[in-house]
């Protein structure tokens, strides 16, 4: 590449990466536990009613939970077995759902998805195709794929842009997968243009993976298709690389507007992760029930990039790597910075679990919070443009209502601030106490 | 209707009352006031001569007050300066008006007494009858000349000059030689603790006994003042042992002809009092001298 | 509110920018085009044509002196001339008293050889500056609110918000200016001339009740918006100790009608200054963790001493 | 397990880490004036710092707040204190100006972050108000021959002089080279700090390694110093002089107080603005009235009181300013 | 509101105590952090200001039945303003000194918020006697105030009491500066808050 590397204009931060510990290790696969808890909404919308019984028979991949009414995606079976119970289980984020557990059957054999060819296909029975698989956008909300790729016909979306960036620390689930499988990714992208009429796709993923851009680059240049331009384009390494947002105008330029969406700017943003998902769903009919994840940190045996079922327990993940290390003081659920900190190894994998981690004493910073100093360290490090300090300030003060004149409803909460903050300051947990109490 | 007009009638007979209730005060009130500015100013400026309650002035003592007016006549102008003369039975006012180069021009007799001639506006009617238009005439100053019987004892020059904040208003008290008997600061806006110290004996007496020939060029100097010079200075104040004869006069001799020294942090208000003082006396011993020699070369019989 | 603050300070701005491109030095011979006070011992004549150097290096030619001294001639050292012979320069013994206006009297200025009369010339400082040192000296060096502690009622009581802050500063700019310009013109023609000077303060309220009715009856039918939100603080300016202060030290100093526009003006806009930054700052201080005893008017009482402390570094300051 | 709100990793910077930098970068100017000035200048600054770290506690605990004078702010202000003084002064006087500064400026406003004048500055400009003549005149000579004892005590009255922007200001530039020598001996000894003039403020050069060392560490950004230093020697150029435009920018850059206040007090965190623009402009607020002060005002530094002028300006400046969004909002979605 | 039901002493006692017009009111503020810098001058401007508002107060109560209630203002405006002038006036003529170190804080009584207040709220509505008794309760009010500031600054600035050497040196000259009543006032207001604080504590201490 010549020049500067292409990035967003403001805010931002470097911390330190902590991908080392992970990058290179092969995917393996995780051993099919005893049991599996199957959330019924793993997604962004209304959660899914089941459509199996107590003690049904079940078969890996089929559908198991199904959306009634509304925003959702429908919920598949990862294992083949018994249906144990359907109950309510403790959700990674606060409320409880209800689930399904099965008991697996360890003697049937896993499931094949033989290929088959799309290409003949209309929109709307790709569409269906990757609707019925029920795949949600997994590299974040888990907002249902088919609704995104359906944008309404006044948005003139002309741009496909795949998120490999990848930018919070210590995961590398989306590094393996496009280094092991960039020819499923690239024609996954071609099914997505596709689907949506258009041509050009460029693939963003951080310079600091450039075994996963050489692999991609190598894949889009034995592309059949005719037509189709598929550009890999590194980014700087810089964090929230991988937001949308940031994204679309590291890449393109366009600025999407406050409370917009990417395809306001003609955009559409989808993850690696998803995209292999949409060519699973599509070429082989094969719905959305297992995923790799990144498992690191130093509180944990053995670090590992694992393709796990839907539905297994961290417990068994933790028992499969040779359990827990000493020093362990916080297991995250997700990226160090945006992830949540979970009380509960007995919480099991969803669609959109990119990684567990389990940070050592060392690793994170517990030391109490003090007044703010205004240095202003935040208002340079938020790639939103927007006043923590001044949110964390009112918040504390008693006044959360007054914080949505500093954009509280524009923060995604990606860290950077509490991060750089000198005086350790917790600004997410402030500026989501104004999003709660704040009207819009 | 009927409410408008009580409305009114109500506010006029108040209006009524009210001006009528401050009308009174003013009056009685105005004679004293007058009375005891005089009185304010007379007692500074016997003080600056030296008399006190404890050592009153005699009874010879005599003050007369010369004012000066700028005559303009179209383009020309000249100065006119009401003296007062010794007439007959009382002392009345004559306006004398010389060129700028301080020839002699014309001679009025004005119709005021030495009472109502304190008065800005009395004076202008006394004036305006004498000085028919075109000529128009503005106030300039006045001069306080002391005489105890027969002698001229001293001019008392009130001044007003720019200080470091706002302005300082002085009295001076000088003898027929133009050398300085006393200071005395009036009003000032100086800042406490700094330029406020002026109105102090240890800087304000260090004019007294300054002659004309020093006074022409003094200046301020930075050194500290010198511990023996300010108890010298604050000697009239009663604390601490006076001073020795014989050490007094030593030290009047050895700083008579020094700068004057700064007070500490406030040489900027020490200048402004130095410069005052400085130009108030160099102007008024230049038309001192000329109205004096016009006087004597006019022979006129002027009451100081 | 933002915007009418920018809108006010605008229309300051080309007030001023105005006031200056009207005024002009303006001289009385049709020969001499300027005079000037230059660094501190220099008077500078510029005039329309070249004058012949003989003449203008004779120091005889000229008599200068302060206008209450006319006996009392400045010294000239020595006078130098442009090399087009159209700017002489005197240079004086002493520094000048700039403060005073001086009077050059010129005589027979003599252009190629003939003479074209005598002209008597004012020197002076010029006079927008002065203007505007009264201006800024009543708006920010003297601020009323921080360094003669007027008006503190309602700068305690009004500056609480930024928007109530600037209404209350605009309205009784508006105020200020309109019954101290009537009071002005009433001292100076009415009370002083017949000697009724000591109803001053009785005429001067009324004065400011009346303008007070006046701006709120002429704000109500013409501009309603304005007045829907300046409305309520006219009632407060009548008891703004300001706002009876500034005819009276008008009175007391002899201003004449522009002097007097500028000082009302500057201590309305001064006024302005001081309740917005105090404002913008309460604004801050209400998330403080003040000590309880000191919240509300404690606490800006204190907030009112340090600015009063920083105002301290104008002391002694002086323009123009 | 510890369960807190996302992020779960945080920076090294800490506020301690911060102030602490700060006060080793503030050293270098205090170990030379012990040299300069003699070994009072350190006693002072021994006294002004325990003084406001010891009001920190106290305040702190009478207010029931967790003290935290560990964090090393109260120490910087006794240091910018100390260093806005003159070594001449007696040696309680700095005690008083601590109370002002930290309890009243400080504690009573809410504590740090509140603070909306410079409490150093505060102290400063009371100790001004209250002690006049002292803090106006009780400037030394520079030692030149490594007497470091010479002026304790009582000998320091006899040997008061003046500073450079007092000569400067009263009687001219001649009077400075009469005094210091030709211009380059001038520029050369006010870059070491070989003047009269405060504790701290002296020395150019080594103010300037600090604050440069502190831009590096990005504990502070460029903005601030630069557009001070610019606006005065700007506007000293242009009116400094007896004429438009011959103003000597150099000296007035050099002289006074103008490279501890550009690059220590105007840049505290809480009494400036956050935001580059804004910091542009107060940095020329601070620079304009500092030359105002000093060719017009009553008092021949400006430094302190234009910062302390400023620093009311600042919350409004922040509102003005506050950083624009992301982008504009769509005007339908509320 | 019904005429007073309170004692001539408690409203003797109410401007002093409970609404002191200085700390309690917050009104009247100028002449408060203004001229408050020494005992002398808290007294005298505390009289000029008892002197208006008593004969105000007076006034009001006299002819409070033949004012229009349209043009109530206007007429509390002219009686305040006609009794400043007399003041003014015979204080410029009998105490020129005190006058002098006054100022322009005497002819401002004619603004004062704290006066206009009680005509309206008090003395238009009562006998002249109460009317008598608030005002010379709100009047002494006033003084108290003053002269505490006046106190606290006069010895701490120079040393003196009512001009008597007392300390024998000037402790903190800052204290004679108009920019320490900012400072007096505030924390003396904090000190009025901390008592009722206090108070208010025990009170309900004692409910307990």
């Amino acid at each position: 590449m010549n020049g500067p590397l292409l990035t967003f204009p403001k805010g931002g931060i470097h911390p330190p990466e902590s991908k080392t510990l992970t990058g290179h290790l092969p995917v393996e696969t995780v051993p099919i536990p005893r049991e599996v808890e199957i959330l019924l909404s793993q997604h962004f919308g209304t959660s899914c009613k089941p459509v199996v019984k107590k003690k049904d028979l079940i078969n890996e991949g089929d559908l198991i939970g199904e959306v009634a009414k509304g925003l959702g995606a429908s919920v598949h079976a990862s294992v083949t077995g018994k249906v144990k119970n359907i109950a309510t289980s403790a959700h990674p984020v606060s409320v409880s759902v209800p689930s399904i557990i099965l008991e697996t059957d360890q003697e049937a054999e896993p499931r094949e998805w033989p290929a088959s060819n799309w290409r003949g296909l209309s929109r709307d029975q790709l569409l269906e195709r990757v609707k019925r698989a029920g795949i949600v956008g997994i590299g974040g909300a888990g907002f249902p794929t088919h609704v995104k790729l359906s944008p309404p016909p006044e948005a003139k979306v002309d741009t496909l842009i795949l998120n490999g960036a990848e930018c919070e620390p210590y995961l590398t689930t989306d590094h393996r997968l496009m280094v092991e499988h960039p020819e499923e990714i690239i024609e996954g992208a071609e099914i997505i243009l596709h689907i949506l009429g258009i041509t050009r796709c460029h693939i963003g993923i951080e310079a600091n993976k450039p075994d996963a851009i050489d692999a991609l680059r190598k894949a889009a240049a034995g592309l059949a298709s005719d037509g189709l331009t598929i550009s890999v384009d590194p980014v700087q390494v810089k964090y929230p690389q991988g937001s949308e947002k940031q994204l679309i105008e590291s890449i393109t330029g366009r600025r999407v507007p406050g409370f917009g969406l990417p395809f306001d700017v003609g955009t559409l943003v989808q993850n690696v992760g998803t995209t292999k998902a949409i060519y699973d769903a599509v070429a082989l009919g094969k719905p959305l029930y297992e995923k790799i994840i990144t498992i690191s940190g130093k509180g944990i045996a053995r670090q590992a990039n694992l393709l796990v079922k839907i539905g297994t327990r961290l417990s068994d993940i933790v028992a499969f790597l040779g359990g827990t290390g000493p020093g362990l003081a916080k297991v995250v659920m997700g990226g160090p910075m945006m992830g949540f900190a979970i009380p509960t190894l007995d919480i099991p994998v969803t669609k959109t679990t990119s990684g567990v981690l389990f940070l050592t004493e060392e690793e994170i910073d517990t030391r109490p919070h003090g007044q703010c100093i205004r240095c202003g360290w935040c208002l340079d490090v938020c790639p939103m443009g927007l006043s923590p300090n001044e949110i964390g300030v009112y918040v504390e003060a008693g006044r959360p209502e007054d914080t949505s004149r500093f954009g509280v409803f524009e923060c995604f909460e990606c860290g950077c601030c509490a991060y750089t903050c000198p005086a350790k300051r917790p600004l997410v947990q402030f500026i989501r106490l104004g999003k709660m109490k704040a009207k819009k | 209707m009927k409410e408008i007009i009580r409305i009114t009638l109500g506010l006029t007979v108040s209006c009524l009352i009210a001006a009528l209730v401050m009308g009174s005060v003013f009056i009685v009130t105005d004679k004293a006031k007058r009375h005891n500015e005089h009185v304010n100013v007379q007692n500074a400026m016997l003080g600056l001569l030296g008399y006190t309650e404890a050592h009153p002035a005699p009874s010879d003592l005599r003050l007369y007050t010369v004012y000066r007016y700028i005559i303009e006549d179209g383009d020309v102008r000249t100065l006119g300066y009401m003296v007062p003369v010794t007439g007959n039975e009382a002392v009345r006012y004559q306006l004398v008006v010389m060129d700028l180069d301080g020839q002699f021009v014309d001679r009025f007799k004005l119709d005021i007494t030495p009472e109502k001639a304190q008065e800005a506006v009395e004076r202008a009617s006394a004036l305006k009858a004498v000085l028919k238009p075109p000529r128009t005439f503005v106030y300039s100053d006045s001069t306080i000349i002391a005489r105890l019987g027969k002698k001229r004892l001293a001019y008392l020059l009130p001044g007003k000059f720019p200080g470091f904040k706002t302005f300082i208003q002085v009295i001076l008290a000088i003898d027929p030689s133009f050398e300085i008997i006393g200071l005395e600061i009036m009003e000032h806006e100086e800042d406490p603790g700094l330029g406020a110290e002026i109105k102090q004996d240890y800087f304000k007496n260090q004019f007294k006994g300054k002659s004309f020939e020093k006074i022409k060029n003094i200046n301020v100097t930075k050194e500290p003042l010198p511990k023996e010079y300010k108890r010298y200075l604050e000697a009239g104040k009663g604390d601490g042992t006076p001073l020795p004869k014989g050490v007094v006069d030593t030290i009047r001799s050895k700083y008579q002809d020094r700068d004057i020294y700064a007070l500490t942090g406030a040489t900027i208000s020490s200048k402004a009092v130095t410069d005052g003082v400085k130009n108030i006396i160099k102007k008024f011993a230049y038309r001192m001298n000329r109205l004096d020699s016009l006087i004597s070369e006019q022979h006129i019989p002027v009451a100081f | 509110m933002i915007f009418s603050v920018r809108k006010s300070i605008y229309l300051t701005v080309l007030l001023i920018i105005s006031l200056f491109l009207l005024g002009g030095c303006r001289s009385e011979h049709p020969f001499v085009k300027k005079t000037a006070f230059k660094d501190a011992d220099k008077i500078l004549i510029e005039f329309a044509g070249a004058v012949d150097e003989s003449w203008a290096r004779n120091p005889a030619n000229y008599t200068v002196f302060e206008k209450p001294d006319p006996d009392i001639r400045l010294i000239i050292k020595d006078i130098s001339i442009s090399a087009d012979h159209k700017k002489v320069t005197l240079i004086f013994e002493d520094d000048l008293n700039k403060n005073q206006p001086h009077i050059l009297t010129a005589a027979n200025i003599s252009h190629g050889g003939k003479s074209l009369g005598s002209a008597i010339l004012n020197v002076k400082k010029f006079y927008l500056g002065y203007l505007f040192s009264i201006l800024i000296g009543a708006m920010i060096i003297n601020n009323f609110v921080f360094t003669k502690y007027l008006g503190l009622c309602v700068f305690f009581g009004t500056s609480q918000r930024k928007s109530t802050a600037v209404g209350m500063g605009i309205t009784f700019t508006m105020v200020m200016v309109a019954s101290a310009m009537i009071s002005w013109f009433i001292y100076q023609f009415i009370l002083q001339p017949y000697r009724l000077d000591f109803l001053q303060i009785v005429v001067f309220i009324g004065l400011v009740s009346l303008s007070v009715q006046a701006v709120d009856t002429v704000l109500r039918k013409v501009n309603p918006v304005l007045f829907k939100a300046f409305g309520v603080y006219l009632v407060l300016v009548i008891a703004n100790c300001i706002i009876i202060a500034v005819p009276l030290i008008l009175a007391d100093n002899q201003y004449n009608a522009w002097e007097s526009l500028m000082l009302s003006l500057g201590a309305g806009l001064g006024f302005l200054i001081a309740l917005f930054l105090m404002s913008s700052v309460r604004e801050r201080l209400e998330l403080a963790n003040v000590p309880p005893t000191y919240r509300g008017l404690p606490i800006a009482f204190v907030l009112a001493g340090l600015f009063a402390l920083a105002f301290l570094g104008f002391s002694g300051m002086s323009i123009f | 397990m510890t369960v807190s709100v996302s992020p779960h990793v945080k920076s090294g910077q800490s506020v301690e880490k911060i102030m602490w930098t700060v006060v080793a970068c503030l050293l270098p100017p205090l170990i030379l004036s012990i040299f300069i000035f003699g070994i009072q200048t350190l006693i002072i600054s021994i006294i002004s710092v325990a003084s406001c770290a010891a009001v920190e506690a106290i305040s702190q605990k009478l207010l029931h707040r967790p003290v935290t004078i560990k964090d090393g702010s109260a120490v910087i202000t006794g240091l910018l204190m100390a260093y806005v003084i003159p070594p001449g002064v007696p040696y309680w006087i700095p005690i008083l100006g601590a109370v002002m500064a930290i309890y009243v400026a400080k504690h009573l406003l809410g504590g740090i972050g509140f603070n909306i004048f410079n409490p150093a500055l505060i102290g400063r400009a009371f100790l001004m108000a209250t002690f006049p003549v002292a803090m106006t005149s009780a400037w030394l000579p520079p030692i030149r021959d490594g007497a470091i004892f010479r002026y304790m005590g009582p000998a320091v009255d006899a040997v008061t002089t003046a500073t450079p922007l007092y000569i400067l200001k009263h009687y001219g530039p001649s009077a400075l080279m009469e005094k210091f020598g030709s211009m380059p001996a001038i520029y050369g000894d006010f870059l070491v700090g070989w003047r009269p003039g405060c504790i701290g403020e002296t020395s150019a050069i080594l103010i300037l390694l600090g604050g440069l060392y502190l831009i590096y560490r990005r504990y502070i950004t460029w903005h601030i110093p630069v557009s001070v230093i610019v606006t005065v020697a700007l506007l000293t150029w242009a009116f400094g002089g007896k004429t438009l435009f011959t103003g000597n920018p150099l000296l007035a850059v050099l002289s006074g107080g103008l490279m501890l206040g550009a690059f220590f007090m105007a840049t505290d965190y809480v009494t400036s603005p956050s935001q580059a623009t804004a910091k542009l402009i107060f940095g020329a607020g601070v620079g304009a009235l500092t030359v105002l002060i000093r060719l017009k005002g009553g008092y021949p530094e400006g430094v302190c009181y234009a910062i302390l002028l400023m620093n009311p300006v600042v919350p409004a400046l922040e509102e003005w300013f506050r950083p624009r969004r992301f982008a504009p909002q769509k005007g339908a979605q509320q | 509101m019904p005429a007073t039901t309170k004692t001539n002493f408690q409203l003797f006692t109410n401007g002093i105590l409970n609404e002191n017009p200085i700390f309690r009111l917050a009104l009247s503020m100028c002449p408060a952090v203004g001229i408050s810098t020494t005992v002398m001058n808290g007294i005298m401007l505390g009289i000029a200001v008892l002197f208006v508002q008593v004969f105000s107060s007076c006034t009001i109560s006299l002819i409070k039945n033949y004012i229009h209630p349209r043009i109530r203002i206007p007429t509390y405006t002219l009686t305040i303003a006609t009794w400043v002038t007399v003041i003014d006036l015979v204080l410029a003529a009998f105490l020129p000194a005190a006058y002098k170190e006054m100022g322009i804080f005497v002819k401002l009584i004619v603004a004062f918020a704290i006066i206009t207040m009680r005509l309206e709220i008090f003395a238009c509505k009562n006998s002249v006697t109460s009317s008598f008794w608030d005002g010379v309760g709100m009047g002494l009010g006033f003084m108290f105030g003053m002269m505490a500031i006046g106190f606290v600054r006069e010895l701490l600035g120079m040393g003196t009491i009512l001009g008597h050497d007392v300390l024998g040196f000037r402790p903190l000259l800052f204290f004679v500066l108009p920019a320490a009543g900012f400072f007096c006032v505030g924390i003396m207001m904090a000190m009025f808050n901390y008592v009722e604080l206090v108070y208010n504590r025990k009170k309900r201490a004692e409910k307990r």
